[in-house]
């Protein structure tokens, strides 16, 4: 049809209003072909309006939405080739499993026979053939999700969709289904738009994420490029836990610009276009970025007290007092326990950080 | 959401729905209309007039309707009051009352009066007086709505007092409530929408029920539906529909109290 | 109860200012319940009415079968001080010799009412509710009332009312369930309203009512098949167990006054069956077409009390009529 | 509302369970005094010998049941055959329930479809308007259902005036006004119980089914009413039941032409027959098969709720 | 009464059955008076079981439960000083704040003006005084617990229960409630017993945590010991991530037991009683103990393949193959970046870890 073969799902300048409340406000975006995708943002963002708007179920208020080079607004959900995990599976209920798994199938015209057989398959790449005549109230959490997973993929849809799928699993199943997902994502090969709130599943599975907020996209790119150069205040504090600080630009140099925290305290960090001097904006700093020394170290260094230590198993958070200054929250690795000292609440200590680990951020 | 795309709509229900809505309403408003006719004969329409409700007051069947108005009031408020009273205590049994044997036959036994056709009661009613000796009149007809009125009290109570986890009354009893305290300070006051729309419930099967009232009712003593059933048996008449609308705007003013009641949720 | 009385009696057959007055004249407070058909009030009468009513008003038969069931209260002599104001043909009638236990209401007769406007052939033949000409079909009431449908349907076969004829019975019972698929409707207190109101063009109707129909419904005419009719008179009996016997009997006497029975008759349009009304009377009841049989007329005849066997034959020839 | 009061809830919440017998003693002992000794009483009569011109003689009998089923010909004394009488007296009434549920279910489910498919806010607002009618005394509205349906009637002047007929519908004194009386009797008993359950339905599962490539007709038929059945079947059973005892309709709106089982009951003991035995057995023949259509309407509820 | 002043809570021997269900089995602990003390287990292993028999809301099966040396078995509710903050609060929804608060006081037999001083009083201390007249509808989530903890702290009782009082509450909240909650324990000096099946939540907030499974108690100890040092194979696998072998001792000597894993390898790890030359038995090492490396070190050293690197945030897991052998999982922290390096999937790397990182677990 045209040249973007490999874009799979194209959203250009998609506007979803309800009445004269904007869920969407512009989206545009490309999932690529093969990708395994993720919409990430708090509830209420739009991640749901905008999937169901690819699914059909929503009309496209502004914009269009491009399938594989076809435009698909005027197609009811049940012409688009593409299928969806509801996220509470919204399993049929009076069917078995392998009829649920079948529906589709038949829907597009197989016998009954062939739906079967087709469906047997699916079942078996989820491990579950030997469930196939169960209701699914007779399945567990985790069973239920595998059939649903089943159902949307037998048609062999184009795009699969996922709607917070993992949401109501307790964590060791959804761990485990995690892994499970993303390893059947890869082996059939099927685009995946996967929607989630949850900050860790995002990193953990994505080829790519959309990061949303209100409506709109804050940030688009790699887990890594999200977690490590958060583009703005809401993605720095939307991803993982952060120190987020005022501070107001006192000089750029060489592109650092050295940055005054209060209490006297100052910090370098890579300067930012956005960005001149004399202006206060936010700055984060990650916990685990940051490490404590009884004595000053070369590298950026700020005189404070300890509050508190808490274990957290993996970690242990140290909350640091800089009087005066804003309060700061360390990560100290468990794997590092036998080279870094743990201080006691109320001794002194220094709160260091590499040059660069520090951003500052537009809002 | 267009028609087309969206999975919900099914074209032709609303039409329907409307239909429904037309067949529900005609025949009410036909006899609210006419209810304003200034004709004696049904079939002609002569103009407004309020002259069939002044006649409900002050016509000849006025002192018929009057105390049969009264005796379906009063039956009507006192039978609510007692079933309601005994459907509260009998749903405090069974929702709270944990597991136990009589449970099921219990609840069969308070359903009993929903499931066995009302002629059927009317009839066992009728030969349970007759047999025992009761004399018919105002007393066997309030008996006899008490003892239907409990289901109908009942549902709305026994389904708010399901609504309210049983951690409230142990939040109370925690913080040195008795039981009976905490009944009277906190399961009380959270049941009550439900036992205000079990009473009003009551109270317009009450109000409503001709019968069984037909049936186990004495000598003279008429509530409004037997009273205007020996009218109406001799043809619809403008004071009949006159009444009829009255009773209706009762009748509307009730659920709408019972609707806002049963909203005004205080569990959440 | 001091100063209440219970009367059990027909719908819309009482003047309401009759007990007003009454009331006035004595103090007592008069409670009435209506009943449509003998047979109604007899049930109801069984089913726990007993001791709740003083007195009712049956028809003729009826007060035979009452008085057989021993619901009946016997007025001693003396204890009615109007009672020579009975009318001398009514004084000692076969359902109750003596008139131990009621006085005369009213008489008329039964038969049927038609439109004219609806047919204008030959109306005076029970052909018109048996074996009805097409135009008619499907336009007819009948009373709900077992005793007067037979008792007609067995003049028009000119058989016995309690007959113990095996053919006859089969017959009739035959023709019953035949004529019943022209029927539109069983009302007995609609039995006017519907002639009226046009949803039917015939009508098994009371005389008087029929009379009524006709002030109402010009085009309605009563009438007389020639095969014969019903007559009948309602009479007002006292209860066994009356509450208040005593009104009972005040309301009795009351009746009994020509001046205040030819109200009745006044209003029902019926006849009184005490001597003296005629000055009271409404001069236009004397001409009523509905009272005054023409010469072709059929006889008129009572409906007839059978014994329990027979009796079970033709309630089930009731019942087969109904189902 | 059957199956309603008969489920009870499966809480198991015992805060009250010392005081719960003299909680209950109210209710059984009006109930069991003023319903349960009725009817029990009601069934011994079904089996006395009968007075004749009404009441009872203390005799255990079976005649009761006898006349009811079997037929010994007009003069009691042929050998008995099946009585169909009766049976079609049933029947007639099955019939015209029946008819009545079927014409409620058609308009019924449409609407309580749309009114569970409206925002939640006026959703309170549609099922008040269809109680509303329902509150109004049943007498009054078969009253009014018969004056609009007669021949010279405001539907059949309307229906003549817009041009649709030139001659009134007889519907009047008609097994068509009888099921179309039951029908408007107990509608809402239809919509409600529906409703119920269409808003309890999880419409995900709908757009899955479209989601699926089903159409909408396909989804409503294969995956909407097997879900939503418990609500189908208690809103169909909702209007059987009082539907089959009825005897306002078929009196008022069918001319008390032909028996229903209400009216054969009522004239068992306020009518002409006076049989009370008769009465009695044929009440106790109607319980009967209520109480099977809600044991098998409790199962069905049962099954569902296993599934769900 | 006796001597154990300090002891607060003394549960001995209780055992709770349902019909024949045993909920809890024979499970004895001592929670000292000013203790935050945590019950912590999955879902239905008896936490809500053990807190409703405290607070009266359960029989005793068989044991005894004393409250500060007294029998309470007899005790109805309604006469424990024992205070219990509800999983869904539990306010009171016709009682505005203030009568909520004050409804202990009064039953207590306060006068309504003092139950009204007195709650008015604990309002200040959650800071929701200006809510004082509100109906709980109208207060977010975070402020109804907060309600239910000012009710609940009213009375003064001598001990407050905790069941899962934050389960409901949004990631956000929950972290800023945990450090308020644990604030208020150490102002007002009242032992808590919390309930929760959150073990971060457990480590970061106890004094000590007794960790349930299926009704039995499986260790009693403070957050690092039950972390660091889990006493079996429930605890080591409920608590944290961990790698859990199985392997066959080899040899002991001087405490310290030789492992075997399969596929060649062998470890060191810390000898337990339980343990006998040729068992076979689980072992645990957390992730985070581990760390890699291009050559073997002195340390515990193994050799394997890299099959995936996972980016999750504060920190990089990799799984390695370590050939015939079972797969581990390593966990790199993102603060150690510039010391350690990343290896690329299909490289070779040597897994380490310290002596003593390995614990052998009893089932
Ligand atoms: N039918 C609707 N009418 C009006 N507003 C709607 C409708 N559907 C969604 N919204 C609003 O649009 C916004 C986006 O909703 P959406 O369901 O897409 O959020 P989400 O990102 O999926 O959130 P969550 O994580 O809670 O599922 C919300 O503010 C929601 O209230
Ligand atoms: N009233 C009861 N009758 C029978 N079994 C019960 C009852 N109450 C609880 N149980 C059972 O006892 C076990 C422990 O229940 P409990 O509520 O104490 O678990 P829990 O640890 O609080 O779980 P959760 O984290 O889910 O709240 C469960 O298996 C539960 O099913
Ligand atoms: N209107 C009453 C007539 C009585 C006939 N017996
Ligand atoms: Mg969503
Ligand atoms: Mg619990």
């Amino acid at each position: 049809m045209n040249d973007d073969t490999q874009i799979a799902v194209d959203v250009r300048d998609a506007v979803k209003r309800y009445g004269d409340f904007t869920a969407l406000q512009k989206i545009s975006l490309g999932i690529r072909d093969n990708e395994f995708f993720t919409l990430l943002g708090p509830s209420g963002c739009g991640k749901t309006t905008l999937l169901r708007m690819i699914a059909g179920f929503e009309d496209v208020t502004e914009g269009a939405i491009f399938l594989y080079g076809d435009e698909i607004a005027t197609l009811p959900p049940h012409q688009r080739p593409v299928n969806t995990v509801f996220q509470n599976y919204a399993l049929f209920p009076h069917m078995t499993v392998l009829d649920n798994v079948g529906f589709g199938l038949e829907m597009r015209g197989a016998s009954k026979a062939d739906a079967r057989k087709k469906a047997g398959e699916m079942l078996d790449l989820v491990q579950l053939t030997q469930f196939a005549a169960r209701k699914p109230s007779q399945l567990s959490g985790g069973q239920q999700q595998r059939v649903a997973l089943a159902r949307a993929l037998a048609p062999s849809p184009k795009v699969l969709l996922l709607d917070e799928p993992l949401s109501a699993l307790d964590l060791k199943l959804r761990k485990a289904m995690q892994i499970e997902l993303k390893h059947i994502q890869r082996e059939t090969g099927i685009t995946f738009i996967f929607v989630t709130h949850d900050q860790e599943e995002a990193l953990t599975m994505s080829d790519r994420i959309a990061v949303m907020s209100a409506g709109s996209m804050q940030q688009l790119g790699e887990p890594k490029d999200i977690y490590e150069s958060p583009r703005n205040m809401f993605v720095a504090d939307f991803i993982g836990e952060t120190n987020l600080l005022e501070v107001s630009v006192d000089a750029i140099n060489d592109g650092r610009a050295v940055c005054h925290l209060g209490g006297g305290h100052e910090l370098t960090c890579n300067a930012v276009d956005e960005v001149g001097v004399g202006s206060t904006v936010h700055m984060s700093v990650r916990p685990e970025r940051l490490f404590l020394s009884d004595e000053p170290t070369e590298s950026e260094s700020l005189k404070g007290t300890v509050v508190e230590n808490i274990f957290i198993g993996t970690d242990i958070t140290t909350i640091i007092d800089l009087n005066e200054g804003p309060n700061f929250t360390v990560r100290t690795s468990n794997s590092d326990r036998g080279t870094k000292r743990i201080f006691d609440p109320g001794t002194e200590a220094y709160v260091n950080m590499e040059a660069g680990s520090a951003r500052l951020l537009v809002d | 959401m267009s028609a087309k795309t969206d999975v919900k709509t099914y074209p032709g229900f609303k039409f329907m729905t409307l239909l429904c809505l037309v067949i529900l309403y005609a025949p009410l408003v036909v006899v609210t209309v006419y209810s304003f006719n200034a004709s004696k004969s049904i079939t002609v329409w002569e103009g407004l007039s309020l002259r069939w409700y002044v006649d409900v007051f002050v016509g000849p069947e006025s002192g018929k309707f009057k105390q049969a108005a009264i005796n379906s009031f009063t039956i009507a408020i006192v039978a609510a009051t007692i079933s309601t009273t005994i459907a509260t205590t009998a749903a405090t049994a069974i929702v709270r009352g944990g597991k136990f044997r009589l449970r099921t036959a219990s609840l069969g036994l308070i359903s009993l009066p929903l499931m066995v056709p009302e002629i059927v009661t009317a009839v066992a009613l009728l030969i349970f007086y007759n047999s025992v000796g009761f004399t018919r009149g105002y007393l066997t007809i309030l008996v006899a709505h008490i003892a239907f009125c409990i289901p109908f009290a009942y549902l709305p109570i026994q389904a708010r007092m399901q609504g309210i986890e049983d951690t409230f009354e142990q939040a109370a009893m925690d913080l040195y409530a008795t039981k009976a305290q905490a009944f009277r300070r906190v399961l009380l006051p959270l049941m009550m929408p439900g036992i205000i729309s079990g009473f009003l419930l009551a109270f317009i099967v009450s109000l409503d029920d001709f019968i069984i009232t037909n049936f186990v009712k004495g000598a003279g003593v008429e509530t409004l539906p037997t009273a205007i059933f020996g009218s109406v048996k001799q043809g619809l008449k403008p004071n009949i529909m006159a009444i009829s609308t009255m009773l209706l705007s009762v009748s509307i003013v009730m659920v709408t109290i019972s609707y806002f009641v049963s909203k005004s949720d205080n569990t959440k | 109860a001091e100063g209440d009385l219970v009367v059990y009696h027909w719908f819309e057959y009482m003047p309401q200012e009759l007990l007003d007055k009454f009331t006035a004249e004595t103090g007592i407070n008069v409670t009435m319940d209506t009943y449509d058909s003998n047979e109604a009030m007899l049930a109801s009468l069984k089913a726990g009415g007993m001791g709740t009513y003083d007195v009712a008003v049956p028809g003729d038969y009826m007060v035979s079968i009452m008085a057989g069931e021993g619901l009946l209260d016997t007025i001693a002599d003396g204890e009615l001080a109007n009672k020579g104001n009975i009318a001398p043909e009514w004084a000692d009638p076969s359902f109750d010799p003596g008139r131990t236990h009621s006085i005369p209401y009213q008489w008329g007769s039964t038969a049927f009412s038609v439109d004219t406007e609806a047919y204008s052939g030959d109306i005076n033949t029970t052909d018109i509710l048996f074996n009805p000409p097409a135009e008619l079909s499907g336009k007819i009431n009948m009373l709900d009332s077992q005793g007067e449908v037979m008792a007609l349907a067995s003049l028009h076969m000119g058989i016995p009312q309690c007959s113990t004829d095996r053919e006859q019975l089969k017959a009739l019972n035959e023709m019953l369930v035949n004529a019943k698929a022209h029927w539109a409707s069983f009302n007995s207190d609609t039995a006017k309203e519907v002639l009226v109101s046009g949803d039917v063009a015939v009508g098994m109707i009371y005389d008087g009512f029929g009379a009524k129909a006709r002030s109402e419904k010009a085009s309605l005419q009563y009438a007389f098949p020639t095969q014969g009719y019903v007559v009948w008179m309602d009479n007002v009996v006292l209860l066994n167990d009356a509450p208040n016997r005593d009104n009972a009997l005040k309301f009795m006497d009351f009746l009994l006054q020509p001046e205040n029975i030819s109200a009745v008759s006044n209003y029902a349009r019926y006849g009184a069956g005490v001597s003296g009304v005629g000055d009271f009377l409404d001069p236009e009841l004397a001409t009523l077409p509905e009272s005054n049989p023409p010469a072709t007329a059929g006889q008129g005849a009572f409906i007839e009390v059978c014994d329990e066997a027979t009796q079970a034959v033709y309630d089930q020839i009731w019942t087969n009529v109904k189902k | 509302m059957a199956g309603g009061a008969a489920s009870g809830g499966s809480s198991a919440s015992d805060t009250y369970a010392e005081a719960r017998n003299w909680l209950l003693l109210p209710s059984w002992v009006v109930l069991s005094i003023f319903v349960l000794a009725p009817v029990l009483m009601m069934l011994v009569y079904s089996f006395l010998t009968k007075e004749f011109r009404g009441g009872v003689i203390w005799e255990f009998s079976l005649n009761a049941y006898d006349q009811f089923f079997f037929d010994r010909g007009l003069f009691g004394d042929e050998a008995p055959k099946i009585e169909w009488t009766y049976i079609a007296i049933f029947w007639r009434s099955i019939w015209q329930a029946g008819a009545a549920t079927i014409l409620s279910l058609i308009i019924g489910f449409p609407t309580a479809y749309f009114i569970a498919t409206r925002p939640e806010k006026s959703r309170a607002m549609w099922v008040f308007l269809i109680t509303i009618p329902y509150w109004v005394n049943l007498l009054i509205r078969t009253v009014s259902m018969k004056f609009l349906l007669r021949d010279q009637g405001p539907l059949n002047d309307f229906l003549i005036n817009i041009g649709l007929i030139d001659s009134p519908l007889h519907i009047i004194n008609t097994n068509l006004a009888v099921q179309l009386g039951l029908f408007y009797s107990y509608l809402p008993f239809m919509v409600l119980p529906i409703y119920a359950s269409v808003e309890r339905y999880n419409f995900a599962l709908s757009e899955a089914a479209a989601d699926l490539y089903a159409t909408k007709w396909v989804t409503l038929r294969r995956i909407l009413l097997p879900t939503v059945k418990p609500g189908v079947i208690a809103g169909c059973i909702l209007v059987f039941v009082p539907s089959l005892g009825a005897f306002l309709a078929p009196d008022l709106l069918g001319g008390a032409k032909n028996f229903m089982i209400g009216s054969l009951i009522e004239e068992q003991f306020k009518g002409n027959a006076g049989n009370w035995p008769f009465g009695a057995a044929a009440s106790m023949i109607l319980l009967t098969m209520v109480l099977i259509i809600l044991l098998i309407f409790a199962r069905q509820q049962r099954k569902a709720e296993a599934v769900s």
